[in-house]
């Protein structure tokens, strides 16, 4: 039996805390997510019996911390239908995942005159490590743009494709207008062009579709922070050709086959892209975060998040001056809005002074704000706890500040 | 006498009137209202080269030097950072140059008011002061 | 008052758990130390109470996070002595500080036919990142060797250093014969010859001397999870000008200042180099583990290990077909063995048995194995919480292997 | 019969001797003497090309089809991978391509013995048995 959702809050330690006085209303997940008890526990647990370093020692805790190490990884396979353990590599998050392929990928395959594609949506993460990548090895930097509604233009994206372009970057999900990409379209769209696409799903693995099969993508890369797992852990999935086919990021211990001063050879897979010691208690961490999230039903949770946005965005609505941004075809878990006459600034302060936790600014997506000419916004994003009273003390606290500043 | 009143007294007053609040909605809001009053800066006067760097929000500070005084005037597009312009203003706005260099911001610290902007180590408040203090500086030369 | 060094034990919850049946004797420091539960709770007490992503938020909770993750910043500056906060970066590990600087260095420093040293002493993580850079560079790679004893070659090194160098990497202390280096000796004579230096710090800042000014290391490096601070942690110091003079090396979110698609501008110090989601719970830990260190008297612990490792020694080498390798000058922590007629990974296997861990192989030093023509060692490695009881388990423990195998 | 018992029966057999055993000392302890009981490997074949790639210590292995059986020498230096050679040995040495093909590591975990070993997806373990399935594949060809 799958667990109840509305149950979900009583797992997370920190949302029955107080902030200034007030229940805390989290609602900052796309920054990252709270952790449920049971991934506290596991990190407890980790150190409190089996810490070590692994993969090279013999003696129980070794073996012990291997395995956890190890089963977690043949987990976040089966979360990702990854065709083989293999096939996914622990890294620190999203960046660190994304700065690996640019690193990697730009080293073996990208020469002068080559093209990048990204898009106007994308996070900094998945911007500026190819913006980099382009000018070290004189390729172009290409950019899709977005439209009144913030959905991508494909018929453009369609037109930049060519015989030029080495690798599409696009995310899944926006973190900052909540857009769901039509991710399956544009691999479509880009192998039928030859060209291997990088989908950043630091919004989307827990929230929507995560099959990498399904999707086609060549690599998929997301945080465990956002998905209820600790910081300091991140997946790179590539399919294995690709894994084979690029020279490793990080280099050092565990990643080396031999190594003498004149010649190195690398390890295998996985290992040749983990250089150093791993991160094992942040691993098992994931793996908890895993089971926490398989002890639902998944289409329950995406059902249940789906309501709770077209709750929050009607709520919202009705709320003079305030104006919601973007109207994409579907969007996911963000809602993105400013006050007139109120700074973001202003507001999120003002809200947390009643223990109410959004973000304001750019969110790191400058190249949005850009072209939506704006400074920044305040942006209320959901997680499977957040509850429809979450989003009633959100509206209420707007009123309440315009009521105050306009009087 | 016609003489502002010390920056510790001023300090003091305005430790006094938000010790009057109760809570952090309350201190915010006469936070706002301090820069609601703040006398408008001149439109003309908002231009790139008067914004401070560093902050999250734009901040603009015209500063001169009269008679060993620094004086100023400034403006926000927040109304928070505003308010706390209004503040640097009843301190500092006409006060000797020496006395603006003396200046902290341990004050802020005192309100309490400011972990939204002071936890931030390189945060529009430091940048304010220092635009203040490279003025009085300029103003001792 | 300090704590008393003999009570260290107690205060590591694991070190009072049972392995195959026999309480746990924990010889295998070097590879990673067990943690404090006062560090195991600093990471519950993040998560339970101020999870949040940093420096972009103006809630609460992202406020305590930030500060909580500055507040370390400022204890490890204060820990190795930098001259300021912004001199500390906080990066995965060991490894991926000097793939940073490995990185970042070459791309802004190195050139076609410039050399780079390193010694014959150094983890594969403190090698093999050079060699790839010279590769890519096209800069020769020179390994300084060490003489019978396991000390290094001083004289080779002053003949090599030329101006040609670039840099001089080395490690403090060594993973695998425990050789401690003259270090502030080895960057005099670098830089008297205009050459900036790297130490690697990994088996050195939990067991000597720390003062990076004392050391005038120009780049420091070590990772949290070898001295009692969770996994996935670690420091990246660099004297400012260093920073300020090199790119960054992973790019994203956090490390910039204004993008658009013609254009970067970077974040200012120490952010340039942090980018992505900061590891906070960690860093947290991180913080308690200095705590933790700090609450005895440093010398008092130099005192007690160099006292335990002299007992170990001994003990050790009074059992006939024992051989401990390389006779430093100075060695800290560790004591590297063969049996005759039994293989390093037998013994590993058979004392774990036992309780006893130990690690086997060549503890990512393949050059140094190749050097003295053997495949691996046992290493017995000690923290603060060991004992000599410990060693003499670990002594009886060979005794018997010994007897039975012979028999 | 001159048979060879089949692999399930060696299996059994062994699985009973370590069942005897209480602990793991015991167990390894026992693991080394088979492996000290192992017919010598002729030091001449102890060659490069017959050592066994992703071992912790060197495994060499000499392996022929006779009669669709396979047949093979080994050795290793290190005494408790030279047990497990001899356990291969005594299962699979002399026995049918096929029944070699069919082998599987289940019984080495039902042992429990091998946990060293066997968590690594890499291990020495693996590579002997990819080693001896490979020539049963050839010897069928
Ligand atoms: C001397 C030395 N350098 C570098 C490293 C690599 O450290 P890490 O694996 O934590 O990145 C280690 C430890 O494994 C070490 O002992
Ligand atoms: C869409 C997207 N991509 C990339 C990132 C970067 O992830 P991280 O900071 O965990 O590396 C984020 C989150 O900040 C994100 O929302």
């Amino acid at each position: 039996m799958s667990k109840d959702i509305l149950s979900a809050r009583n797992d997370f330690p920190i949302l029955s805390s107080q902030v200034n006085g007030f229940p805390l209303v989290y609602l900052d997940n796309a920054a990252t997510t709270q952790k449920p008890q049971s991934v506290i526990d596991a990190i407890s647990n980790y150190y409190s019996t089996i810490n070590s370093n692994i993969h090279r020692g013999n003696h129980t805790l070794a073996i012990q911390a291997t395995d956890a190490y190890e089963n977690v990884r043949k987990k976040v396979a089966t979360y990702i239908n990854a065709a083989s353990p293999d096939e996914i590599i622990f890294t620190r998050g999203t960046t660190e995942s994304i700065n690996l392929v640019a690193y990697s990928f730009g080293e073996a395959f990208v020469k002068p005159g080559d093209e990048i594609i990204v898009t106007q949506l994308e996070h900094h993460s998945n911007y500026v490590p190819w913006q980099l990548m382009c000018q070290r090895k004189g390729a172009s930097f290409k950019v899709v743009p977005f439209d009144e509604n913030g959905d991508l233009d494909l018929e453009i994206l369609a037109d930049m494709l060519s015989e030029k372009t080495r690798l599409l970057a696009v995310n899944h999900i926006s973190n900052s207008l909540g857009t769901i990409n039509p991710v399956e379209k544009i691999v479509r769209m880009a192998h039928a062009a030859g060209v291997p696409v990088l989908v950043d799903a630091a919004q989307a693995v827990q929230h929507t579709l995560h099959d990498v099969q399904v999707i086609d993508a060549d690599f998929y890369v997301f945080s465990g922070h956002k998905m209820f797992a600790p910081m300091g852990i991140g997946v790179l999935y590539a399919k294995e050709k690709w894994l084979e086919a690029l020279p490793p990021f990080i280099s050092g211990g565990n990643m080396i086959d031999q190594v003498t001063p004149e010649k190195i050879t690398f390890n295998v897979l996985p290992f040749k892209f983990e250089a150093g010691t791993s991160n094992v208690a942040d691993v098992v961490g994931l793996g908890a975060a895993l089971d926490y999230i398989n002890s639902f039903d998944f289409q329950a949770i995406q059902a249940y998040e789906e309501d709770l946005l077209d709750f929050g965005e009607e709520l919202l609505s009705t709320i003079p001056g305030l104006k919601i941004y973007g109207n994409p075809k579907r969007r996911s878990a963000i809602l993105p809005f400013n006050i007139e006459g109120i700074q973001h600034f202003d507001l999120g302060i003002l809200l947390d002074t009643k223990g109410i936790a959004v973000r304001t600014g750019q969110h790191c997506t400058q190249p949005i704000m850009d072209a939506l000419r704006i400074p920044g916004t305040v942006r209320a994003s959901l997680a499977l706890y957040n509850t429809r009273e979450d989003l009633e003390q959100l509206a209420h606290g707007i009123e309440r500040i315009i009521r105050r500043i306009r009087s | 006498m016609s003489q502002k009143p010390s920056v510790k007294e001023i300090e003091q007053n305005l430790i006094d009137d938000f010790g009057l609040m109760d809570n952090w909605e309350e201190k915010y809001e006469y936070l706002i209202e301090l820069g609601q009053d703040l006398p408008e800066m001149d439109a003309a006067l908002k231009t790139e080269d008067r914004l401070v760097k560093g902050c999250q929000s734009s901040v603009w500070f015209d500063i001169h030097c009269q008679d060993h005084k620094v004086v100023f005037s400034a403006d926000s597009d927040s109304l928070i950072v505003k308010g706390m312009v209004a503040i640097l203003n009843e301190m500092l706005n006409g006060q000797p140059a020496e006395e603006v260099l003396k200046a902290d911001l341990t004050f802020f610290e005192t309100l309490g008011l400011w972990h939204h902007i002071s936890s931030q180590r390189s945060n529009g408040l430091t940048a304010m002061l220092a635009h203040l203090k490279l003025a009085a500086a300029d103003c001792l030369k």
